[in-house]
């Protein structure tokens, strides 16, 4: 137990590994086994994971359940593991999401049944090192590492244009990647100058890098940019993410759009920012950053509107709702930061839960075209209800999660510049419009086309993967509280590194003082 | 500190419609109509009751205490932010419950109301499919209403706004098999969204300007801030409050949508676009009052907008033939009188015609409802008359109902309306006209509508005429409530002119901050003799809106028509509602259509989708074009490159002749290179010769 | 003066046989200028006092090599390769790039000849030769010898294992 | 006496006319032919220097590279016989199956 | 016998060597006792005297640990100072062992199914290893040239050995004309190196050197020779065409060889003379290479791209390997030079082990080097797909593979040394080169086997590819007792790291 508790992090992260080595020792006719397998060690994860949720301590600041290990010495590289508020709820938010997808697979995948579940496994192992390691060159490992079973998941079980989606995802995100590795060694590189040391933590490095020539932090901030804003994706960047969506099967994009975009996003939360806090402070760099998440906002929705694929328009929105977090992010304001690592939580309910419904859908009609389907309402209520529900998640309606990001994102934005809150405000507008005409297309008007109207309704499993997403969705958006206290701290270190002495302001003294009527009043009155 | 059962409890108030929404919505599907009716109009009925205790125990209270605060949980503890003054306050939105006469008046409304139109949805839905889900929503509305009526800051506020959005586009869409019904549904909901934004800015600004969004600290805050008059950021959240009211209260310019509710069943028609949803943009004003009156600008808009909305909205009433848009149109200009008032400071009247309005509109609409039971779904009122004797209950209540809402005394809309307008004409006489002339045509258009529903010789088809039947007691007797609560709900308002204490008024005060109540007060004493004048004006037109009204419908039935064909642009203008719905088309969908030919087959799915919202045939242009792009420029680049490595590749395997010389002579080369790399000709030339 | 004499003459031949040995048409002749080219060399050997050196090229290569070569040449020769075209297409690049990179060297050599004794003529004779050669060779240079020796010994194998019929 | 830089010019002129052959000849033999005159050029080269620097190692190694030519011209050979009985031709630019 | 000049304490400098040559010999000889259906005892033998030779190579080490030990320099000269024993020696030399023991696995199968299975084969490949050897060991110009050419001779015969095949026909001759003009320029270049430092000795050059200008002309000459010879032994741009034919002609066992030893080996003589006699004139030959290496990358790269024969297409990317290394001695500080070391030692796992799968795919009627013979490997035999994906990852430099580690190194030393633009280009390359490694991975892991016939895998070629694949993963994972083993390897005498 005490190792169990000194170790959990470790043991988060390699309880999916060790079900896939598992599974190989499982001969690959036995579907069924492995299917079970799988669940069992997806659902382990997110069990595991669960006494984290105890004993991590909002009010401590720094990172918590931190390991430190050799692993190369020559070059300083460490096994360290530790989270802080907004790794940890990136950490749960991976363990919940992939527990679901596993599940959410069971009838969907029918063949080559092995590779699939030890691929998605590993995949999840990837992700929680990302989100987990503390050592600059163990990060970059994992970031790569979880490349590789994504593709494959793409590439093997996706639908016709699967080929193309997989290597285009792969390419794309390695393009950005391995500059973000050149950027890595020059930091390691430049901080050993610095001090003397080599070394890849990040603690460590994060002490010296604010120190580095605004020159070299501008550099090293672009060096990181690509690999990151490809992930989110920003907008120039996004158009392998219709693809890799679109194509890959309901399980990977619900990965896909619920944890891999969270890994830039969290990039830049907690490298870019509060490692090079003058560069990406800077004017010219937040103005980019703001215009091009604004250009994603509202481009997104619009391209949403035409898409006759229900995944097409859900990956499309995703790159509406990510601009939304990058919004955030480079406000630079508390409520900016803690209101976009929120929106990258809710995105991933949401949008995981969207992709699971059009994956139920899929796997009923072997079709994503909306004009196949209309009236829905009616042969499946409880899909109906979900599916309102879940849109009413994403399209921002209060008391559900979606609200609670936006609302706090374009606060802390509003608190910068009115023009860019306002914009965010019309992406809203936009995503209810997109949002309710895609339930009306699907689920109003009678049942016209045949094929939908003996659909079966959804079944035990289906509703075992949505319901506790609809549950999280209604929490987060009625008592969001334990959320802010889990980014306070965090926040609150980053802001200051980025915004110093923003803490320092004089506070508003609370004067309740009687409303006296203003003298210039009557003349007022009298005026007209 | 307990000061009384019910005002610990406010909380529960909306919590009852809450619970049985969620029960209806979870397990709805499996309970008998009887139990759903029961537990539903029963959890509105208890919430009555504690809404009704509680504000008998404010009563109680002396009037400076009359604000109780109950606070559940803080809700969004977004932490420190800077105001625009750079001070450093900390964000809190609690999920608290604010009980003052303001919204001590407004909770009763909407539960009393909804409570009756509760009870008259039993026999009015009892036939139709999906009747758990009906009163489903109906809760779920009650909830939101009451949300936002209670809520003690702006954020919680705009749940309830949202959430009544939301329940409007449920229950609008409610027929969802008629597109028609979903298309309006959405019209509804995205125009509101238009004007949530407004209020979300709005919310932000405010935050932003006084550093805190509960209503109980706005004096505080303004006073601590120490603005001017028409402090510019003041006005700024006027007027994006005032986008939201507009939105939500179908006022200029984004009215458009309400008519279109119209296709929703009557008793939602009654419940929210007229009694209460529609009037949430009245009393969000009214909460704000405080930041209003720091700004009159703002307040000059809201009460031009007002006014104008009025007079428009009337005009359009005047050539209606469907019963229930006559009383959408009137809803409308009603709601406009409601935001002249505040426009003109009169906040009070405001409130206190919102009250008003809300008895006999919902009376009107339930009646109208009535009627169409009666006719079995019939609306157009060439197809109805002479239905006095064969529905009697409904033709007399509903005919109490016209009275009022024509403003003849005792009847309530005479003292709210009245109000209104003397208030309007101290501001200025400008604005007193077009109410004075919007109250005619409103006498004329209600008479116009009573004429020919139940006078008249009868034009109802036979095959109807046969089973025209009186509605049942579920339905009558809450008729007969509300007609009561007409004819004297406007008495607690009885103006002091008339020797009557404008108890209403006075019981608003605290919440209305005192100078403008000061001022109206003074107003109110001052100038008495002018006020019997505006009184008799108004009584004299409204008659005489009905004596036109009965002319033109009863004794010459012929002389519309002969009107009609003298000024035939005139009516053709006015019996098409301005043509505002086909310059939306012209401006919006045929353009799109344009588009749509050229742009693709299942456009006119969009147009009929979008075509409403402004930003229509432009999104759908947009979208197009930055489909384009995407695929040709972004990806077109990258895919673009790969072509380009590809294509490279190829000369690059051709310098791989196979052929051995030409290997060797490549090394040749090689060494050429090399060398010449080194012996840069002019300086060894020089070396050279030494 | 005598030596003058010897050297030009043997470093003409040389290069005459050399441009013969690549210009004939006739792989035989071309063989035989080879020889010359060689034989020449080996003269140049003997002008620089290293019999050793002339002896081994005489037998080595005259001896050995060149009778490999005339030994493969008649047992591939086709009479046709004397109707062929015998230069490829790119000969005149060829022979253009090949003077130029001449040239360069030329160039380099006269650039830095300052750095080394070239210019002065070349130190006294290593004598006695044979003995000095023999003593380095199985001194000094005894291993490259010994893989010398398993060098030939893979030429033997290739030569055998690839012109063998059979194995 | 003759300065060392005659025998290098001579090496080079030799060296020259080797590439010659090599990049010009279609004949595989003239091109191992015109090989061995490279490795004659070097030898000049070798024998020229040792002779300057009075040093025998020069001689030591054109003696070891007489010995490479001589173990490349017999593996050359073989190996241009096993080729030539595939393929009855000697031709350099006839030898193209693997390209591209 | 002993004498002054051939003491008995120089002999065991010479052992490894020596056990090659006589078990090769020994090869010989038994070769012919052997009836065919026993060949396979000349491969045990081979293995045998690859396991004595590692062994002495084993003592040979400790000794020099032992001298460190007791604070003496870490190196032995021996014969009169043409032979040099030291890490940078032993490094090279286990790693040759380690790829001619793998390549000896590899072909006793392959042999068999051409019908070509002699003694001579694996005599032969000793006798490589021997040239490789002193290659790397010989520390005097005669001694490294010759043993070049026992080497290179050897591979000439090695890549013909199917005789009866054109296409290894045609790739031996090629191999050798060229090879041998090559190397008729490296001679030269010795020749002058000889010419200007008055002697044939290493250190003595190297002393020689340091006396003269970096851009001294001379010494360029030789440089640029030299480097002409060795660039194309390593087959980089614009040394480099032979290395595709003849990768494709020659046996796919022979042609993991010559990517892996002969590279490695030139490599090793490479770095042996640029970082002792070439070091002075650095200034002057840093860009040369650099030059060379960005070719390299890209010729490779982009030729690479629209490969369909997968011997071909590792020989283009062994290619664009070569520059990646090259870099390292560009960047030329400490953590490029440990990284070319530890890159060598990484290429020589991974791409063995990709011809491995190659190789198993070898029966009779299908040579199995074309990307459609990969189709549908995953489910024909997914232990050889699943191998073949990681070694691509490596190859692509992927983690957590060694591949990604040898990398890793040379963009970190280009990092120190400043040389952004260079560390750039090299990063940016890796992407075109995992499109054309996953051209492989999308045919054995997406496509519909094409013919189902499961690829047998000997005893042999499950050994070898069971210890490229652990070495792979293993460097990958835990590299730290490589990193360490590769960084002695540093400190050459005369070196510019040289103690």
């Amino acid at each position: 137990m005490e190792f169990f508790r000194s170790h959990i992090l470790s043991v988060v992260l390699f309880v999916p590994t060790a079900g896939a080595i598992l599974a190989l020792f499982v001969p690959r006719e036995r579907e069924d086994a492995h299917r079970l397998l799988g669940n069992v060690f997806g659902f382990l994860g997110l069990i595991v994971s669960l006494p984290l949720v105890c004993w991590f301590k909002p009010d401590q600041a720094g990172f918590q359940f931190t390991e430190n290990h050799e692993w190369i010495p020559s070059i300083g590289a460490r096994y360290t593991l530790g989270i802080d508020g907004i790794s940890f709820l990136l950490v749960m938010l991976t363990t919940v999401l992939g527990a679901i997808a596993i599940l959410s697979s069971w009838s969907a995948i029918k063949t080559r049944t092995k590779e699939y579940y030890i691929l998605l496994l590993l995949l999840q192992t990837g992700m929680l090192g990302v989100f987990m390691s503390l050592d600059f060159f163990l990060f970059y490992v994992f970031w790569e590492v979880m490349l590789v079973p994504m593709y494959f998941l793409i590439g093997v079980w996706g639908s016709e244009r699967r080929l193309y989606a997989a290597i285009k995802f792969f390419l794309y995100t390695l393009a950005g990647s391995v500059l973000m590795l050149l950027a890595i060694l020059s930091i390691y590189f430049n901080y050993a100058k610095l001090t003397g040391t080599y070394t890849f933590d990040i603690q460590a490095l994060l002490t010296a890098t604010p120190q580095f020539s605004h020159g070299l932090q501008w550099w090293l901030f672009w060096g990181l940019f690509f690999a990151f804003a490809i992930k989110v994706p920003m907008f120039p960047f996004h158009t392998w993410l219709p693809d890799a969506h679109t194509e890959a099967p309901t399980a990977g994009s619900v990965i896909l759009a619920g944890v891999l975009l969270k890994m830039g996003t969290y990039g830049f939360i907690r490298f870019s920012l509060p490692m090079l806090p003058t560069a990406s402070s800077s004017k010219i760099i937040v103005n980019l950053m703001v215009a091009i998440s604004i250009i994603g906002i509202i481009y997104g929705a619009l391209v949403c509107m035409m898409q006759k694929d229900m995944k097409k328009l859900i990956a499309y929105s995703s790159v509406s709702h990510m601009g939304f977090v990058t919004l955030g992010i480079f406000a630079l304001t508390p409520h900016g930061l803690a209101g976009s690592v929120i929106q990258q939580v809710n995105h991933g309910i949401s949008t995981g839960a969207l992709f699971l419904l059009v994956g139920i859908l899929y796997e009923r009609r072997h079709t994503r075209m909306i004009s196949e389907f209309g009236g829905l309402s009616t042969p499946m209520p409880n899909f109906a209800a979900i599916y309102m529900i879940i849109t009413l998640s994403s399209l921002g309606m209060p008391l559900l999660n979606g609200f609670i990001g936006e609302f706090t994102i374009l606060r802390g934005v509003f608190e910068v510049s009115k023009a860019w809150a306002a914009w965010g405000v019309v992406g809203i507008i936009l995503g209810a419009a997109y949002l309710l005409w895609l339930y009306q297309r699907v689920m109003f008007g009678s049942v016209t086309n045949p094929a939908n109207e003996h659909l079966p309704d959804m079944n035990a499993r289906e509703l075992v993967t949505l319901v506790p997403l609809v549950l999280l969705a209604f929490w987060i958006g009625v008592y969001p509280k334990p959320l802010f206290r889990y980014l306070e701290l965090p926040v609150k270190q980053i802001v200051e590194r980025v915004n110093p002495g923003y803490y320092a302001a004089e506070p508003m003294p609370p004067t309740p003082v009687p409303i006296k009527m203003p003298a210039e009043k009557p003349q007022a009155q009298e005026k007209k | 500190m307990h000061i009384g059962f019910f005002l610990d409890h406010i909380w529960l108030i909306p919590l009852f419609p809450l619970a049985s929404a969620a029960l209806m919505l979870l397990i709805g599907r499996r309970l008998p109509n009887n139990a759903v009716s029961t537990i539903c109009v029963g959890s509105v009925f208890v919430s009555f009751v504690f809404a009704l205790g509680a504000v008998v125990q404010l009563f109680g209270l002396p009037a400076e205490q009359r604000v109780v605060e109950r606070i559940l949980f803080e809700w969004v503890p977004a932490g420190p932010m800077h105001t625009s003054a750079g001070r450093l306050v900390n964000f809190i939105a609690d999920w608290g419950f604010l009980l003052d006469p303001l919204s001590s008046v407004m909770v009763l409304v909407v539960t009393g109301v909804g409570f009756l139109i509760h009870f008259y949805s039993i026999g009015y839905m009892g036939h139709e499919g999906g009747y758990y889900r009906f009163f489903g929503y109906m809760n779920l509305f009650m909830f939101s209403m009451l949300t936002l009526v209670l809520a003690n800051n702006m954020l919680l506020m705009f749940v309830g706004w949202e959430g009544v959005g939301l329940c409007s586009y449920l229950l609008i869409g409610f027929y969802f098999l008629r597109k028609s019904a979903a298309d309006a549904g959405k019209k509804a909901f995205i125009v509101n969204r238009i004007g949530d934004a407004g209020f979300l800015l709005g919310i932000f600004l405010t935050v932003g300007t006084l550093g805190t969004i509960k209503f109980t600290e706005f004096g505080a805050a303004l006073a601590a801030g120490s603005f001017a008059l028409g402090a510019p950021a003041l006005t700024a959240i006027g007027l994006l409050l005032f986008v939201g009211a507009t939105g939500k209260s179908a006022q200029i310019p984004l009215y458009v949508w309400l008519p279109d509710a119209m296709e929703g069943p009557t008793p939602v028609s009654a419940l929210i676009h007229a009694a209460t949803m529609v009037t949430a943009g009245v009393y969000m004003v009214t909460r704000h009052n405080a930041i209003y009156q720091m700004a009159p600008f703002a307040l000059e808009v809201v009460a031009v907008i007002g006014a104008l909305t009025a007079i428009f909205a009337a005009t359009m009433g005047l050539l209606q033939n469907d019963i229930k848009r006559v009383l959408a149109y009137s809803t409308i200009s009603q709601l406009g009188y409601m935001f002249l008032a505040c426009g003109v400071g009169a906040f009070a009247a405001g409130i206190f015609h919102l009250m008003t309005h809300a008895f006999f509109k919902a009376l009107l609409f339930l009646g109208s409802g009535s009627v169409i039971h009666a006719l079995s779904g019939e609306q157009d009122m060439r197809k109805m008359g002479a239905l006095w004797g064969k529905i009697p209950a409904t033709a007399k209540t509903f005919v109490i109902g016209a009275v009022a809402i024509a403003g003849i005394p005792p009847l309530a809309g005479f003292f709210s309306k009245d109000e209104i307008l003397g208030k309007a004409f101290e501001h200025s006489p400008l604005l007193w006209i077009i109410g004075f002339v919007t109250a005619g045509m409103t006498a004329f258009y209600m008479f116009r509508l009573v004429n020919m529903t139940f006078f008249g010789n009868s034009r109802v088809p036979h095959d109807v005429e046969h089973h025209i039947h009186e509605s049942p007691k579920t339905m009558t007797v809450p008729l007969m409530v509300l007609a009561g609560l007409s004819v004297i709900g406007g008495w607690i308002g009885w103006p002091a002119a008339l020797g009557g204490s404008n108890r209403f008024e006075r019981f608003l005060e605290p919440v209305i901050s005192r100078p403008m109540a000061a001022h109206a007060e003074a107003a109110a004493t001052h100038a008495s003799a002018m006020e019997y004048l505006l009184m008799l004006a108004s009584i004299a037109i409204a008659l005489a809106g009905i004596w036109l009204a009965r002319l033109l419908y009863l004794q010459r039935a012929e002389l519309p028509d002969k009107i009609a064909a003298s000024w035939p642009r005139l009516y053709k203008l006015v019996y098409n509602k301005y043509y505002v719905d086909q310059i939306y088309d012209a401006m919006f969908v045929n353009r799109a259509k344009d588009l749509g030919t050229t742009l693709g087959a299942f456009d006119t799915n969009v147009i009929d989708g979008l075509g409403v919202d402004g930003a229509g045939w432009l999104t759908r242009f947009t979208s197009r074009l930055s489909i384009w792009w995407d695929t040709w420029i972004v990806d077109g680049s990258v895919n673009l490159a790969a072509r380009i490595v590809w294509i490279v590749s190829f000369p690059v395997r051709m310098a791989q002749t196979g052929l051995v010389s030409s290997y060797a002579l490549l090394i040749v080369i090689g060494l050429l290179i090399f060398l010449g790399y080194y012996l840069h000709p002019l300086r060894e030339l020089r070396t050279l010769f030494h | 003066m005598l030596d003058k004499v010897v050297f030009y003459f043997f470093a003409g031949l040389a290069v005459l046989s050399a441009i013969l040995v690549v210009t004939r048409r006739n792989v035989v002749h071309s063989a035989i200028f080879l020889i010359t080219a060689l034989l020449a060399t080996a003269g140049i050997f003997l002008q620089l006092h290293a019999e050793f050196l002339f002896a081994v090229q005489i037998i080595l290569y005259v001896g050995g090599i060149m009778v490999l070569f005339i030994f493969v040449i008649m047992l591939v020769n086709l009479d046709v390769a004397l109707h062929q075209v015998q230069f490829n297409r790119q000969a005149w690049l060829g022979v253009l790039l090949a003077l130029v990179l001449g040239v360069q060297l030329a160039v380099g050599f006269l650039v830095g000849r300052t750095g080394v004794t070239f210019a002065k003529p070349s130190g006294g004779p290593l004598e006695p030769n044979t003995e000095l050669v023999g003593r380095a060779l199985f001194q000094n240079y005894m291993l490259p010898f010994e893989i010398a020796s398993i060098l030939l010994l893979v030429a033997m194998i290739g030569a055998v294992v690839m012109a063998k019929k059979k194995v | 006496m003759i300065p060392t830089s005659h025998y290098l010019a001579l090496s080079l002129l030799l060296f020259t006319i080797g590439v010659i052959g090599v990049v010009t000849r279609r004949n595989v033999i003239i091109i191992l032919m015109s090989i061995e005159l490279i490795l004659n050029a070097v030898n000049i080269n070798l024998i020229a220097f040792s002779r300057m620097l009075g040093s025998v190692d020069g001689q030591i190694f054109a003696l070891f590279v007489i010995t490479d030519a001589a173990a490349e011209a017999a593996v050359g050979l073989g190996i241009i016989i096993a080729f030539f009985r595939n393929r009855e031709t000697v031709l350099a630019d006839e030898m193209d199956i693997l390209k591209w | 016998m002993w004498n002054e000049f051939f003491r008995r304490e120089d002999f065991p400098l010479i052992l490894p060597q020596v056990m090659l040559a006589l078990f090769g010999l020994g090869i010989l000889l038994t070769d012919f006792l052997l009836e065919a259906r026993y060949k396979y005892w000349n491969a045990v033998m081979a293995l045998l005297g690859v396991g004595f030779s590692g062994f002495s190579l084993w003592r040979l080490h400790s000794a020099l640990v032992a001298q460190q030990a007791r604070g003496q320099e870490p190196w032995l000269l021996g014969f009169g100072g043409s032979v040099l024993v030291d890490h940078f020696f032993l490094f090279f030399g286990f790693l040759f062992l380690a790829a001619t023991a793998l390549v000896i696995l590899l072909s006793v199968r392959y042999l068999e199914i051409e019908q070509e299975h002699h003694g001579e084969y694996y005599a032969l490949m000793l006798f490589a290893t021997i040239g490789m050897m002193f290659m790397t060991s010989g520390y005097d110009l005669i001694v490294q040239f010759i043993a070049l050419e026992t080497m290179a001779i050897s591979f000439y015969i090695l890549t013909g050995f199917l005789r009866h095949d054109k296409r290894s026909n045609e790739a031996a001759l090629k191999y050798l004309l060229l090879g041998a003009f090559s190397s008729g320029i490296l001679a030269y270049g010795f020749s002058v190196m000889y010419g200007a430092a008055g002697s044939t000795n290493l250190a003595e050059i190297t002393l020689a050197f340091t006396h003269r200008q970096p851009d001294d002309i001379l010494v360029l000459l030789a440089v640029v020779t030299v480097a002409a010879g060795l660039f194309f032994k390593v087959a980089a741009v614009p040394f480099h065409q032979w290395a595709p034919d003849v990768y494709e002609g020659a046996p796919t066992p022979i042609t993991a060889y010559v990517s892996v030893a002969s590279k490695t080996a030139s490599f090793a003589l490479l770095l042996r003379l640029f970082q002792t006699a070439f070091w002075p004139a650095r200034p002057s030959w840093v860009m040369l290479v650099a030059g060379v290496a960005v070719a390299s990358m890209t010729v490779g790269n982009f030729a690479a791209i629209t490969q369909n024969n997968v011997k071909r297409l590792l020989a283009y990317s062994s290619i664009s390997h070569v520059g990646y290394i090259l870099l390292g001695l560009v960047a030329g500080n400490e953590t490029g030079l440990q990284g070319m070391a530890f890159y060598l030692f990484v290429y020589a796992f991974m791409n063995t082990g990709a011809f491995a799968i190659v190789i198993i795919l070898r029966r009779k009627g299908l040579i199995g080097d074309d990307l459609e013979d990969l189709n549908g490997l995953i489910q024909r035999s997914p232990g050889a797909a699943v191998l073949l994906l990681i070694f691509m990852l490596s190859l692509a430099g992927i983690p957590p593979t060694a591949g990604f580690l040898g990398k890793y190194y040379i963009f970190l030393a280009l990092i120190q040394t400043g040389h952004y633009v260079l560390a750039v280009f090299a990063v940016l390359y890796i992407v075109p080169a995992v499109y054309y490694y996953f051209r492989i991975v999308v045919h054995a892991f997406m496509r519909e086997t094409t013919d189902p016939v499961r690829p047998v895998v000997s005893m042999g070629q499950a050994i070898a590819l069971t210890v490229t694949v652990f070495v792979v993963l293993v460097a990958g994972v835990y590299p730290e007792p490589f990193v360490r083993f590769a960084s002695q390897s540093l400190f050459l005498p005369f070196g510019p790291l040289g103690r």
